[in-house]
């Protein structure tokens, strides 16, 4: 099952630039929540916040909290490696392993953390994994052959079923579709539409159709000015955000005849 | 204060070409003399190119030309499986040949591994240093200086080091192959590290998030993910790396010594290796054949030997390359493209 | 399927693993740095008697080093470190150009074929050992080139640089500049295509797009994208260039003065070649003015270096 | 060691020196290093590889870094002789106190070598073709005053030879080198008017070319016509020699020649140390048939040695080094010229020096 | 003014692979054109065909004609160095020169016909260019900053300038917009509607969106399946493309819910 997160009072940091300022946003288990805004409004730092890869920047860090399950992720006794073996994460260009097999990738998480699996229990999790990833049925016969031999749609769920097969809690995904072709976004919204069963979704997107699809809630980020730091403008359900938005600013925007 | 969409707004509002200069464009219409000089020019590159290609290649298909058709000639089976012990002057030994290059052969790859042990692990783990642990820092800027510059120490200087070094810590006048390794291992390491740094460098930053996200710690990602993808580059510069000393002479004068016979202790006793031994060969020149050794003694084996055994080594390099080659393509990447 | 609770409390295995190999990467990072300061102080005791021993000793050692041309060891290290920079300079400048022009070549006019059969001779060169350069330099080029030089003295010889009578045999800084420029080709090429192979396409097409023709394509995409990297090929070649010892100490026709006449004997020396020619040779005190002269030749690496590093951070900015 | 034998060419059985003396009492084995002068190398090959053939336990290395660095090496105690083309100095004298167990590491003479004087000129230089010269012409041609073949004071001395107008390169070492020295006390002896450097083993004036080596000087003596050098004998080659001008006679380079004038030199007395035996080149002999431009190259050893084994080795290497048989090896090898039995027997009462208990 | 460009039976090759098929396509001069269709049909290959860019790549031939204004590009005596400065082309990302200023960057065509152009000459043909890119207000201070400086929208933009100041005929665009945010999409998007006027414009674009927006016809390319060749399945103009189509693929494809 999901869990929910909670950001309070959070301040982010690129070394002394604030990049984002004092965003506060509740986000509900086993929902997904958009991010949606203009370029370097802050969504992506925002949402590397939530599993602590912000901090792998140099001099990037962060005031303020981020409570999963009421836990603050920053609290000093936190170790930024278990947080990501709870909120899994899925970027903007599929990024396979090299040097792996679909197997081998699917089986990353696990195999990098030096746990040892037999090999029943990992074929069980592969093929769980590639299920729910919605991939199983596309490469069950060639489970040994190079993940990036994939195409990029079949690679991006290659990454999902990667990031699920470790049971995280909450999917982070980073504009997860802007790199792929009309059919293959297709697959990837329709198994967001399916993972939200079990996991707390947050996706960053650009495309504003596709956050009137697929998400329950939508977060407007903005920012004032070119090197004004971003912010939280609005946050709403999605049926308010795209048809009554109680705020001018997102009117605007998702009014606007863009993408 | 404006908002990025309302200030695209407003200037969108007019229309971007008023009060924009109006353009005469057949002034700028490529003339027939200047379509034709670019097109001379062209051409004229590419045969400059072509012809400095080819210069170049002149030297370069004359040293080994020269090695290789000098160097047949006395290589064959015995002159690789004997050392130079029991030869004298330009007479047959009693296996039949004119004494071998099995030693230096042997002392070759032994001291070259020797440098290759010291230096390899601290090449890499100094790259990944450099790379992943203080990227772009000030340690790191002047540590990137500081292998700039070893990457020019001298290596006669290498060797004097080494030598004193073993001076110092073993006792006076050591001469050993492991010191021959040290020797090297100076001047490999900068050429490891920068190789190595170059490859982690292009290891898409992708990848290391995707391990970080899964969880998975530091060291893991760089070991299992980062060396591992960087894996066939490093290789290469491994073996350009070893093709950088395995022909140097002068520090291995000074800390492996010379000796005719096969030694294989790389830790005791000294060691020949094919440069110091071709370095000899040819200061030898030629050797004196008095009346009663007869036809068989050769006057210019020393010259002969020399050439054989430099033809040896480039064959050596030349297996190495295949290797590194070979292991490269093994572990390649399949990236996407 | 996923656990309910959440697991950032549980402890995470390998963290010491993750501990000690940051600091095992710290260490042989800060080794470099103890390697160059040890060769650095090891050169600077062994020096030591040049300051601080017997200067008397030591006039006697540099006038028997230089039949009493020199008699102390900045009248002897003046005209070797000249020599050095002189030749290394030499070489790269005929190497530069040339490299250049071959790895053109290879990355962008040959077809792919050529272009991979190529780029292995090239990489084999590149580890041709200098002995079999000096053989070579010594026993083929000295005669064969002699005519060349012959007749640029003849027809060039108004230029300083090449000033006759070109010395017969030709044991002379231009030859050993040719020879080093060889040596040190294949290094700049084997960097140089690698550069220019990964020249963005999208730069390449991008001035072909706006009807460039190929060679302007070239100046407009790729050579400025390799000139860093180019650079840096150039440093590691130059610096192979000041240290190489065989292939000058087996040409060179060596001399002690701040001559600019590469084409007649006996004009100029190196620091490395004289190292290794004085070394066997040589009591206590002369090995002492030798590493003298070494440390000298550690400090040119440095300071060029350092320089190249300047440029090449000015042109990558 | 067992591994470390195999590629040895092992002599066939049965095969043995000529006339090996059987005197050998005591087969010696052990590993044993010695380092020094590479003039020496060939000749040291060849001893080290007969020595073997009777002594096939005892592994000897030579490693030819150089009288230098042969000498210091020698005095950090790490090889058991060295070879050098330099008698040992005062100061060397008194260092060599520390390693020898007691005593004083002293020299001796092992091998005697002419150095040819050779040169390249189109149409006269051949194997075995001479011009005759005298020291004062040979000093004047390498110091630069006299720069062309067919200069009067060359003519002068070979009328039969047709001088041709061409320039003289002169060749010589540009490393520091023993050869040098030797040739250049020869100069200095014979001319000293027309010679006024410094003795030593770094070439004194700017005139010509220099080239590293014997080999080095062989091979750009061998590149150009004009050219002339001066190298160990036994490289000289197809090159032409000099018949230097001894007393009225014009002598060419043979082995014989050479052991002549070392024979007609007087010893050293004032080398101090015991047990030295330092020949003092008398270069101006007029010695019938003696060829004065020789390099006497030496053995340094301890009297006493701290390990016991070694001083037998070292006498025992020694002894045949300057044997019969030992020099007559090095000759036909090397090109040497064996030493005479004077010699041999006042260097052998310094070898009974050595304390084998 | 434009130029009209007919396509006649034109067979596009990558060595011996057959990547597209068939294609015979008129397009209109002063008028957009795009291209869609699912990845890997084609679109970049023919757009690149149409100024012979597509021979760069080592073994890529082309079979059949391509004419402009009646010329056939693939004539043997057609120099491709002159039709590439009479049709420009514009990628997907944008690549200004790194090493020059925008300045330059927008001279860098006319540089190479035009070695010495007088100071006055240039400068207002930069002006003119930037104008036309729509970008001249934002950059006017500081052309002699390097050109990749500027935001990925503007240096769109300044590529476009840098195609437009050569003055070409025609200009292929390959997903110009595909790497740039909402706001810069507009104002790329804006600025084709204008530079029709002056040019026929074919462009490239996944987003169907777009070319609703901004096209006047619209081809629909589309391949039977991975690995066989593409061809072109479906061309009318924009209207009829998405309101009406004439054909059932295509009509499968633009009324898909895709991005
Ligand atoms: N590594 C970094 N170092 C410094 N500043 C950064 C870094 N990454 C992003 N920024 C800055 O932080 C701000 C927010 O960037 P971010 O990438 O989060 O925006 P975004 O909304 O995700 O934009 P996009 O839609 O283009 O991905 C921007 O001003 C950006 O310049
Ligand atoms: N350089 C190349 N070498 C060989 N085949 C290529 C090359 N470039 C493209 N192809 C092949 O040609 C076909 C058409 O590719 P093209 O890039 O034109 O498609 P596209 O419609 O532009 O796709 P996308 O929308 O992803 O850009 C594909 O099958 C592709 O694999
Ligand atoms: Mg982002
Ligand atoms: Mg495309
Ligand atoms: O034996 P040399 O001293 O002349 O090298």
């Amino acid at each position: 099952m999901g869990q929910r997160i909670d950001v309070k009072n959070l301040n982010i940091y690129y070394g002394d630039f604030l990049a984002v300022e004092d965003v506060n946003i509740n986000i509900e288990p086993n929902k997904v929540t958009a991010f949606i805004g203009p370029s370097g409004c802050g969504k992506s730092t925002v949402l590397r916040t939530l599993d602590r890869m912000h901090e792998i920047i140099p001099g990037a860090h962060v005031k303020g909290e981020v409570l999963l399950e009421g836990r603050n992720l920053y609290d000093k006794d936190v170790d930024p490696v278990a947080v990501r073996r709870d909120v899994g994460m899925v970027f903007q260009r599929p990024n396979p392993f090299p040097t792996m097999s679909i197997r081998e990738n699917v089986l990353a998480g696990v195999k990098l953390n030096n746990k040892h699996l037999s090999k029943s229990d990992a074929d069980d999790l592969v093929e769980w994994a590639l299920r729910g990833a919605n991939l199983w049925n596309e490469v069950k016969d060639r489970l040994d052959n190079p993940g990036v031999g994939l195409s990029g749609g079949q690679q991006q769920r290659l990454c999902i079923a990667r990031a699920v097969a470790v049971h995280p809690q909450v999917l982070l995904m980073d504009e997860p579709c802007s790199a792929l072709d009309p059919i293959s976004t297709l697959a990837v919204e329709d198994l967001i539409n399916e993972l939200k069963h079990d996991y707390t979704i947050v996706i960053v997107t650009h495309n504003m159709q596709q956050a009137a699809r697929i998400a329950d809630f939508t977060a407007f980020f903005n920012l004032k000015a070119v090197g004004q730091p971003g912010h939280l403008e609005y946050f709403a359900d999605t049926t308010t955000m795209f048809n009554n938005p109680q705020n001018e600013e997102a009117e605007r925007y998702v009014s606007g005849r863009f993408g | 204060m404006m908002t990025a969409s309302e200030e695209y707004a407003k200037a969108a509002g007019e229309s971007p070409m008023k009060g924009a200069p109006v353009i005469d464009f057949d002034k700028f219409k490529p003339t027939r003399s200047m379509v034709a000089r670019r097109k001379r020019h062209d051409v004229a590159m590419a045969a400059l190119i072509s012809v400095a290609f080819i210069v170049a290649l002149i030297p370069l298909f004359s040293v080994l030309w020269t090695t290789i058709s000098n160097g047949v000639q006395r290589l064959n089976l015995n002159f690789l499986s004997y050392n130079m012990s029991g030869v004298i002057g330009g007479r047959p030994t009693a296996t039949g040949g004119y004494g071998g290059i099995q030693h230096a052969i042997i002392g070759t790859l032994e001291i070259t591994l020797g440098a290759l042990v010291i230096s390899v692990p601290i090449g890499i783990m100094c790259s990944v240093f450099l790379i992943e642990y203080s990227r772009g820092g000030k340690f790191a800027k002047s540590i990137g200086l500081l292998v700039d510059v070893m990457s020019g120490v001298p290596s006669i200087v290498a060797g004097l080091f080494a030598f004193s070094m073993f001076t110092i810590l073993v006792g006076p006048g050591t001469f050993n192959g492991f010191e021959g390794s040290v020797a090297l291992s100076l001047l490999m390491i900068p050429t490891v590290v920068k190789s190595s740094e170059e490859m982690l460098k292009i290891v898409p930053n992708d990848l290391r998030e995707a391990s970080y996200a899964l969880g998975v710690t530091k060291q893991r990602t760089i070991t299992k993910i980062v060396l591992r993808t960087a894996l066939p580059g490093i290789v290469s510069g491994v073996i350009l790396a070893i093709a950088r000393v395995v022909g140097e002479t002068a520090p291995l004068l000074m800390t492996a010594g010379y000796i005719s016979t096969t030694n294989v202790n790389l830790f005791s006793g000294q060691m020949t290796t094919l440069p110091v031994y071709v370095y000899q060969e040819y200061s030898k020149l030629k050797v004196a054949c008095p009346a009663s050794a007869g036809a068989s003694c050769v006057t210019d084996i020393p010259m002969q030997r020399a050439w054989a055994a430099a033809l040896v080594l480039i064959v050596i390099v030349l297996i190495l390359n295949l290797i590194g080659r070979l292991v490269a393509r093994v572990f390649a990447v399949k990236t996407e493209r | 399927m996923s656990s309910e609770k959440s697991t950032i409390d549980q402890p995470v295995g390998g963290k010491a693993a993750d501990k000690v190999f940051r600091w095992v990467a710290f260490a042989c990072g800060t080794l470099i740095l103890v390697v160059l300061a040890a060769v650095f102080l090891f050169l600077f005791f062994r020096a030591w008697p040049l300051i601080g021993g017997d200067q008397n000793a030591n006039k006697a050692t540099i006038e028997s080093f230089t039949g009493s041309k020199a008699h102390n060891f900045w009248q002897y290290v003046g005209p070797l470190a000249f020599g050095t920079i002189l030749v290394a300079a030499l070489a790269l400048l005929i190497a530069f150009f040339v490299s250049v022009g071959i790895a053109l070549f290879i990355s962008q006019y040959a077809p792919k074929g050529l272009a991979t059969a190529l780029s292995t001779i090239v990489d084999l060169l590149a580890a041709i050992p200098s002995v079999i350069y000096g053989l070579w330099g010594g026993i083929v080029l000295v005669p064969a080139i002699y005519p060349f030089w012959n007749w640029v003295a003849k027809y060039l010889g108004w230029i300083p640089l090449f000033k006759g009578p070109a010395a017969n045999p030709a044991r002379t800084v231009a030859t050993v500049a040719v020879v080093l420029a060889v040596m040190i080709l294949p290094i700049i090429t084997s960097m140089a295509r690698d550069v220019y192979l990964q020249t963005p396409r999208l730069q390449q097409e991008a001035a072909l797009a706006l009807g460039a023709t190929k060679w302007e394509m070239i100046k407009l995409a790729v050579l400025p994208f390799g000139k860093s990297g180019v650079v840096s090929a150039s440093m590691l070649g130059l610096g192979r260039a000041l240290g190489e010892t065989m292939a000058v100490l087996m040409i060179l026709s060596p001399g002690l003065h701040y001559s600019f006449k590469i084409l007649q004997a006996s004009q100029n020396q190196t620091i490395a070649a004289n190292i290794a020619a004085q070394y066997p040779e040589a009591n206590s005190l002369g090995v002492s003015t030798l590493i003298g002269t070494g440390l000298v030749l550690f400090l040119i690496t440095f300071v060029v270096n350092f320089i190249a590093r300047k440029i090449t951070q000015k042109v990558s900015a | 060691a067992a591994l470390g034998a195999c590629g040895n060419n092992e002599p066939a059985s049965g095969t043995s020196s000529s006339g090996s003396s059987s005197s050998a009492a005591e087969k010696i084995s052990g590993e044993f290093q010695g380092a020094g002068a590479s003039s020496q190398q060939s000749a040291v090959e060849a001893w080290i590889a007969s020595y073997q053939e009777q002594n096939p336990d005892a592994k000897i290395s030579y490693n030819p870094s150089g009288s230098g660095a042969g000498v210091s090496t020698f005095l950090t105690g790490a090889t058991a002789w060295a070879g050098s083309d330099a008698s040992l100095s005062d100061d060397e004298v008194s260092q060599s106190k520390s390693v020898c167990a007691s005593g004083t590491a002293f020299d001796v003479p092992v091998y005697i070598s002419p150095i040819a004087i050779v040169f390249n000129l189109k149409g006269i230089s051949g194997k075995d073709k001479h011009l005759n010269l005298d020291g004062e012409t040979i000093a004047k041609i390498f110091d630069g005053k006299i720069t062309k073949w067919n200069d009067d004071a060359i003519k002068k001395q070979n009328l039969k030879v047709n001088l041709p107008d061409t320039a003289i390169t002169v060749v010589h070492r540009s490393d520091k080198s023993g050869t040098t020295k030797n040739f250049l006390s020869y100069v200095k002896d014979v001319a000293p008017d027309a010679w006024s450097y410094d003795l030593g083993e770094n070439w004194p004036n700017e005139v010509g070319q220099g080239a590293k080596g014997t080999d080095g000087v062989i091979n750009t003596v061998s590149q150009a016509d004009g050219t002339i050098g001066y190298a160990d004998a036994s490289k000289a080659g197809d090159l032409g020699t000099v018949a230097v001008k001894v007393g009225e006679k014009y002598v060419p380079y043979s082995a014989e020649a050479a052991a002549k004038v070392v024979d007609a030199s007087p010893l050293d007395d004032s080398a101090k140390g015991d047990n030295r035996v330092v020949v003092k080149l008398d270069h101006t002999t007029k010695t019938d048939g003696a060829y004065p431009v020789v390099l006497v190259s030496y053995d340094i050893v301890c009297p006493v040695y701290k390990d016991a084994n070694t001083a037998k080795f070292v006498k025992s290497w020694l002894t045949y080094v300057v044997s019969k048989d030992g020099q007559q090896v090095a000759a036909d090898n090397a090109g040497s010229a064996p030493m005479s039995d004077t010699l041999r027997a006042k260097i052998t009462k310094s070898i009974d020096a050595i304390k084998t208990k």
